[in-house]
């Protein structure tokens, strides 16, 4: 996306073309050159309802990476978000077993709130002891990844955590299963969360002081730019992605387990920088990353449905495709 | 100027007509220039004209994209990226070439350490360093961090590493900008010295003075072109000048103007105290331009940001219209009217990987936004105002800050804080790397920011700027005050008693020598 | 009675069976030491081979007389368990064999029959639906899944059921629905799915239900989680059996640990747990609600 | 001399003393407060057998940190080093099976020489993508990580790859298990290793380099130093340390599958920066990295030790004990 830089006459908009999308574009070069892989390996591959599975179920990575963009963008990282997704959803499930309100509507409502707020105040979590406590990104949020995935095995005892109520099962699965339109609900969500993203990120003070912490640190204290405060921000942002993916993931299977999410940190930062952002931190693109995570989950999906590979080789050729839709980003944006 | 033999006047190193070109950019336009044995050589020419760009390229650092490079009169393709010091040829760049982690030593022999049986002999490293640092009359430990240094001691390294080398062309892009008159004086002892050796200089200023007292033969480019190139016994100041800008200059300095002395005491600072500064008390007036001056080191920049709320205060009250501003509050300041300009553009000022529109508003974003959202367009608006007032000249709109003329950095840099509209500016080193027709322009600027009633604080190593701007004068000494001068007291003579510790403020005790 | 401590060495709960048997182990650990008084249990749980060799070290260090383990990757921890045993004391190892399983390397071999999870699944489907096309979901790629594999192979030896597709699932509910919603994509008719777990039975469904799809006869999941157990008793046409594979395995292994060191009973040799079928008659016995499994 | 400059070198050098010093000994008192915890709560802990039992298993992820810490300090990062350990050290065992050379020893000799050449080639290859294909450096190595432990699974066949011949395995053996003057062999090699990249790195032109490199490449490039070679080498290095842990790995199981070594790599890039090098380049501290490798390690060994904490929570803690160890090391450091 170039709406940050599209402020301009004529003569502007045209160097940027050249310039600066062929960078954000090459990302979506990768995406329609597996497409073109795909249809090739399986003909059922290019199909509705296979492509809108796989849109589907990347919602999760999708909706996470978008608010990574916004941790990386300023300069961090974090690792925690697979356990933050564990720990959200068995909160969340535990909540609505509870039975704490009866009507189930009014519960599932308080349930989606009270989600909310605790991915909020994980993001938080991790956002203050990075900051105040200056310690690393990298490490603080491994500490807290070991910290979320443990209470959420102590929480289920190592075993699953499901929702009880038939009813409120019915209820909320919908947000997962259904579609308006004929557009599945859960591409909807990405779409509109990254709608937000986008013009947070593009559009208001708060994201351009993401960009500049995210580039130089220094120079943004010396323009009166809260450092600590926008760092802490991002990872309340990234907390609250958490949240509304587990708000996604929930009524899916209905249950969750201490091996939910398990190294989704990875695949939503992978996509993140598949997408174009740079780990160092500044420019963030919110759109690429939303193209990271389609890729992602299209490799897996071309991979299952080709017919020629072998089970045990599966994880090797994932590698290798990463690198080449990288090289093939990468030679793309040298072109510039 | 030097007993230079008729026979050596033969050019180690010249450029044939040299195009540069960046994408679609032409920055250079088929230049001549050459540099002979045992001269210096001054490349003068506005912000923007291209002199970083035509030192880089006979250093190898950048490719021409058309011409020819001859040494001895042979052609050659200079080997990029600092490999053609094994030819003889070093570059100091206008930017810091330094990495944070090393410390002095280590990058002084970056890349060509010495080694014993492959083992590191740090020993004779440390030794040779201190050699060249004492050289240079300079008390930079040698084992110290390059990042604590301040700007003024990185530069100093920078010219360590230069003259370390045994160098036949040394290019010195702008070595005097963050250089106080002491500092420079040892600088241009060695520049002598070697001189006389035979090592060719080429030195690219934009203080005349400078060019004057040092050179031996002046190149002035325009825009890219060439224009003139003559020895500068035959050319003066004000000729250079016009050369450079082509038109004539009025005065440098605009008339000063004293303010009342009943009018508001807009900031008052008492007793401040940091790490380094001591017991630092002053006040500014509305309407008044006060100078900070000192050697290098002094205190100047450490005081200043203890001002504006950068560093923490360990003790004493800064007061902004009687208003109270705690320690460390940068924002508080701010809303009070108080602005700070820094002296590292790179590493504090600008955002170098993005372009003019993102750096200019960063500080004043709120100007912008509308219903919650940024207005790009009243941005655009916002960099074509200041590339009007500030003569910032690119010529590629959209180029990255990083990648334009470091005049021009400066001018976008000023251009950002005064988008805050402030009432009170602190401006340490307005004019570094700035050439003589924007210097001027900049302080008039200043003056009439002054009689707008607004009020600066000027910080600089250049006294001529301090003595032609300021109505007072604050000489600092290590980390304090040594001395507040006024009327007839601003002059050179005065200023450097006080900043070398020969007179003192009547209050302070003598300060022991070391 | 004499101080004794017997040291249990555990795999993580990273799915719902290894969750099964952490909880059958602190269970047996607490009933043991109701019953011996001077006995003191002492469990540990590892992610991984390598920090179990750690765990059996430190155990080890805190001085046991004996050691029930089940090993995450049985290969890899032959030589920590042998020194174990080296010092003379008691080893039993459950559920996973190491490939050279004899008296050298433990006294008791407490055996869940991975061969015959398989197996039994196989021989279901070939007597029910002899021209099935099947797509298996496996677990991770280590030894157990193998044999897992290999039992089923032979299950079905000799019949029309055809094999599509093998995929990894990872033993976790999500991989599992992902590799299940492709498999139907990719294959217009499937009757049956093995997919060998009841973590990724619970993906697997799921699958099928947002599909739509109606070829799908039924799945065949594994291990006795309660819920599928819940499931096969309601008679759920999807789930018509399960096949044993008892978490509760370490249980009796303890006991049988406890009863050797205390000299009631000789223990020695090879125990093995059948594969049972649970169908819908048996299923009430196999069904415990409180477990977490 | 002038008289402005006369502020005392003898301050400076004073304060650079202090600063540089407690921050490298932070680590070192993070171990030593984690002693007297382990001590209080468990008797056996202090013991020489225990100590040492950790000394020694922390070997692999002590040497493999050994390597990451030149990555790291040349401002890259690998992922792959867990998979890489899996798939050179199932290469090593199917030499071994496969009785290329009759002499147990001469087969043992060649053995390790292959494991050696291949580690190195496998941090070749992680560096030329990096540095010639200029790809993100975890990137470049998450997709390496898929491809080498792909390549395992697949020649492990899903199963483990298993050491066959009871002579040498027993020939092998004291390379893990035996002792030089009650001194476990693993912990000698540590040592060995640290003192030479110690060495290389404090002592050699090349670790200056690297240094140099991870501060800013555009000044190590301006001073004639050859970026991607030193970034290549350094990879080269870590894939070598990765082959050293190799032939302590195998002897120590006699076998490995598709699953060792998961995770090595958090815990190798944990170790490195729990010893103080930071994750942006620049400096690098090699005893340091040991120091945080055993800090890993011991804070296990108390989980284990220790009776009183469920096993569900032990992740928990474990994260909040590297929380806690870096404030404190924060702590320490901001005191200089
Ligand atoms: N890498 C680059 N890419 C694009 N444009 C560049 C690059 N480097 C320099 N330029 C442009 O070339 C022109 C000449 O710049 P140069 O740095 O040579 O000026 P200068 O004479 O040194 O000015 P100053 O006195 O301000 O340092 C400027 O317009 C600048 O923006
Ligand atoms: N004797 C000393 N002991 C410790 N630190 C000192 C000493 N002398 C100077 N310094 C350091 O030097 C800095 C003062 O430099 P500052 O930049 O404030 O001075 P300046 O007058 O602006 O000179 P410059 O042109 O070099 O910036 C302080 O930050 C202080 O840490
Ligand atoms: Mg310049
Ligand atoms: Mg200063």
């Amino acid at each position: 996306m170039t709406v940050g830089t599209e402020f301009s006459p004529q003569a502007r908009r045209q160097r940027s073309w050249r310039e600066i999308d062929l960078r954000a574009v090459a990302p979506f070069a990768a995406l329609a050159l597996l497409l073109i892989i795909g249809a090739l390996v399986n003909p059922n591959f290019i199909s509705i309802t296979n492509l809108s599975n796989v849109a589907t179920r990347s919602a999760f990575i999708a909706i996470i990476a978008v608010g990574a963009t916004f941790v990386i963008s300023a300069g961090d990282l974090d690792l925690s978000v697979g356990s933050m997704v564990a720990f959200v959803a068995s909160l969340m499930i535990l909540f609505m077993n509870s039975g704490a309100i009866a009507d189930p509507s009014l519960m599932l409502a308080a349930a989606v709130a009270l989600t909310l707020i605790v991915g909020s105040l994980c993001g938080l979590a991790n956002g203050l002891i990075t900051t105040i406590g200056r310690i690393e990104p990298f490490i603080a949020t491994l500490g807290t990844m070991g910290i979320y995935r443990g209470l959420t095995t102590w929480l289920s005892q190592g075993g699953a955590i499901t929702v009880k109520s038939a009813e409120q099962q019915a209820l909320y699965r919908p947000v997962y299963f259904g579609s308006v339109l004929g557009v599945p609900v859960p591409i909807l969500v990405i779409l509109a969360v990254t709608l937000v993203a986008a013009f947070i990120l593009y559009r208001t003070r708060y994201g351009r002081h993401v960009t500049a912490v995210g580039s130089n640190r220094e120079v943004a204290r010396y323009s009166g730019i809260g450092v600590d405060r926008v760092r802490m921000m991002a990872f309340v942002i990234q907390g609250l992605c958490v949240a509304i993916a587990v708000l996604l993931y929930v009524p899916r299977l209905g249950s969750t387990s201490a091996t939910t999410g398990i190294l989704w940190e990875l695949q939503a930062i992978t996509a993140v920088v598949v997408g174009g952002t740079a780990l160092k931190g500044g420019a963030g693109r919110v759109w690429g990353t939303i193209c990271g995570a389609f890729i992602l989950e299209l490799v897996g999906n071309i991979m299952l449905l080709s017919n020629f590979i072998s089970e045990y080789l599966i994880g090797a050729i994932q590698g290798t495709i990463i690198i080449v839709a990288m090289l093939v980003q990468r030679s793309l944006a040298r072109r510039s | 100027m030097s007993g230079v033999p008729e026979g050596a006047k033969a050019p180690v190193l010249a450029a044939e007509r040299v195009s540069k070109s960046f994408g679609e950019v032409q920055v250079l336009f088929s230049v001549d220039f050459d540099v002979r044995r045992g001269e210096v050589h001054a490349l003068m020419g506005e912000n923007g004209a291209g002199k970083s760009t035509l030192v880089k390229i006979l250093s190898g650092f950048e490719q021409p994209t058309s011409g020819r490079i001859l040494l001895d009169g042979d052609p050659v393709t200079m080997p990029a990226n600092g490999a053609a010091e094994a030819l003889g040829v070093v570059l100091i760049h206008q930017e810091f070439n330094l990495a944070d982690h090393l410390t002095v030593s280590e990058s002084l022999f970056l890349g060509r350490e010495i080694t014993r049986f492959g083992v590191l002999d740090k020993r004779s490293m440390k030794r040779q360093t201190r050699l060249i640092l004492d050289q240079l009359g300079t008390s930079i430990h040698e084992d110290a961090l390059i990042s604590s240094l301040t700007v003024a001691e990185k530069q100093m390294v920078e010219i360590a590493k230069a003259i370390s080398r045994d160098a036949r062309v040394i290019f010195m892009d702008e070595p005097t900008a963050v250089l106080s008159r002491q500092e420079t004086d040892i600088l241009f002892g060695q520049v002598r010295r070697l001189r006389a050796q035979g090592t060719s200089f080429v030195f690219v200023s934009h203080k005349l003075d400078e060019v004057m007292e040092l050179t031996d033969r002046v190149t002035v480019l325009r825009d890219g072109q060439w224009v003139k190139t003559a020895p500068t016994s035959v050319l003066d100041g004000e000729a250079i000048a016009q050369l450079m800008v082509g038109r004539e200059l009025s005065t440098l300095y605009p008339a000063k103007h004293e303010p009342n002395v009943d009018e508001e005491v807009v900031l008052s600072v008492e007793r401040l105290t940091t790490g380094y500064v001591r017991d630092a008390s002053f006040d500014l007036r509305r309407g008044e331009v006060l100078g900070f001056s000192g050697l290098i080191g002094s205190g100047r920049t450490e005081l200043m940001e203890a001002v504006a709320g950068l560093r923490p205060r360990l003790a004493g009250d800064v007061r902004i219209r009687g208003r109270s501003i705690a320690s460390s509050d940068f924002r508080g300041a701010a809303r009070e009217g108080l602005a700070y300009m820094t002296k590292d553009r790179k590493g504090c000022g600008l955002l170098l990987g993005e372009g003019m529109a993102v750096n200019l508003t960063l500080q004043s974003i709120e100007r912008h936004v509308r219903n919650g959202y940024l207005d790009t367009r009243s941005e655009a608006q916002a960099v074509d105002r200041a590339r009007r007032r500030f003569d910032i000249r690119v010529r590629d709109e959209n180029v990255r800050a990083g990648r334009m003329s470091g005049g021009n950095q400066q001018k976008l840099l000023l251009a950002k804080i005064m988008e805050l509209e402030p009432g009170i500016i602190i401006i340490d080193e307005p004019t570094r790397g700035i050439d003589v027709g924007t210097k001027q322009q900049i302080y008039h600027f200043i003056a009439a920011l002054a009689r707008e009633g607004r009020s600066i604080i000027v910080v600089s190593s250049e006294m001529t700027e301090i003595i032609g701007l300021c109505t007072r004068v604050a000489v600092m000494r290590e980390g304090r005050i040594a001395g507040m001068l006024e009327g007839e007291d601003v002059n050179e003579q005065v200023i450097m008693r006080y900043a070398a510790g020969l007179s003192k403020a009547a209050d302070e005790p003598l300060a022991a020598r070391a | 009675q004499e101080t004794k401590t017997i040291g249990v060495s555990i795999p993580a709960a990273d799915h719902g069976w290894t969750a099964g048997v952490v909880y059958h182990a602190n269970r047996v650990a607490d009933l043991l030491m109701k019953e011996h008084p001077g006995l003191k249990v002492v469990v540990k749980t590892s992610p991984d081979p390598a920090s179990q060799a750690n765990a059996l070290q430190d155990l080890e260090v805190q001085g046991i007389d004996a050691l029930v383990i089940l090993p995450t990757d049985p290969d890899p921890l032959v030589n920590a368990i042998k020194e174990v045993k080296r010092k003379g004391t008691f080893v039993s190892i459950v559920d996973r064999a190491p490939s050279s399983n004899d008296n050298s390397v433990r006294d008791l071999y407490v055996a869940g029959n991975n061969p015959a999870l398989g197996e039994v699944a196989g021989q279901y489907i070939k007597a029910n639906t002899p021209d099935a096309q099947v797509v298996v979901i496996r677990g991770l790629p280590i030894p157990i899944d193998q044999q897992r594999q290999d039992g089923f192979d032979k299950g079905i030896a000799g019949s029309n059921v055809k094999v599509l597709d093998r995929q990894f699932g990872n033993w976790n509910r999500d991989d599992a629905f992902r590799v299940m919603q492709d498999y139907l994509t990719k294959y217009p008719k499937i009757d049956v799915v093995w997919c060998q777990d009841d973590d990724m039975a619970v993906g697997v469904l799921e699958a099928i239900a947002e599909a739509k799809r109606t070829d799908i006869k039924y799945i065949i999941g594994g291990a006795g989680s309660k819920d599928m157990i819940k499931k096969v008793m309601d008679g759920d046409k999807m789930v018509p059996v399960n096949v044993l594979y008892p978490p509760s395995m370490v249980g009796t292994a303890m006991e049988l640990t406890a009863a050797a060191i205390y000299d009631q009973v000789p223990v020695h040799g090879t125990y093995t747990l059948d594969a049972t079928l649970i169908t819908k008659d048996n299923a009430k016995n196999y069904y415990f609600p409180e477990s977490p499994f």
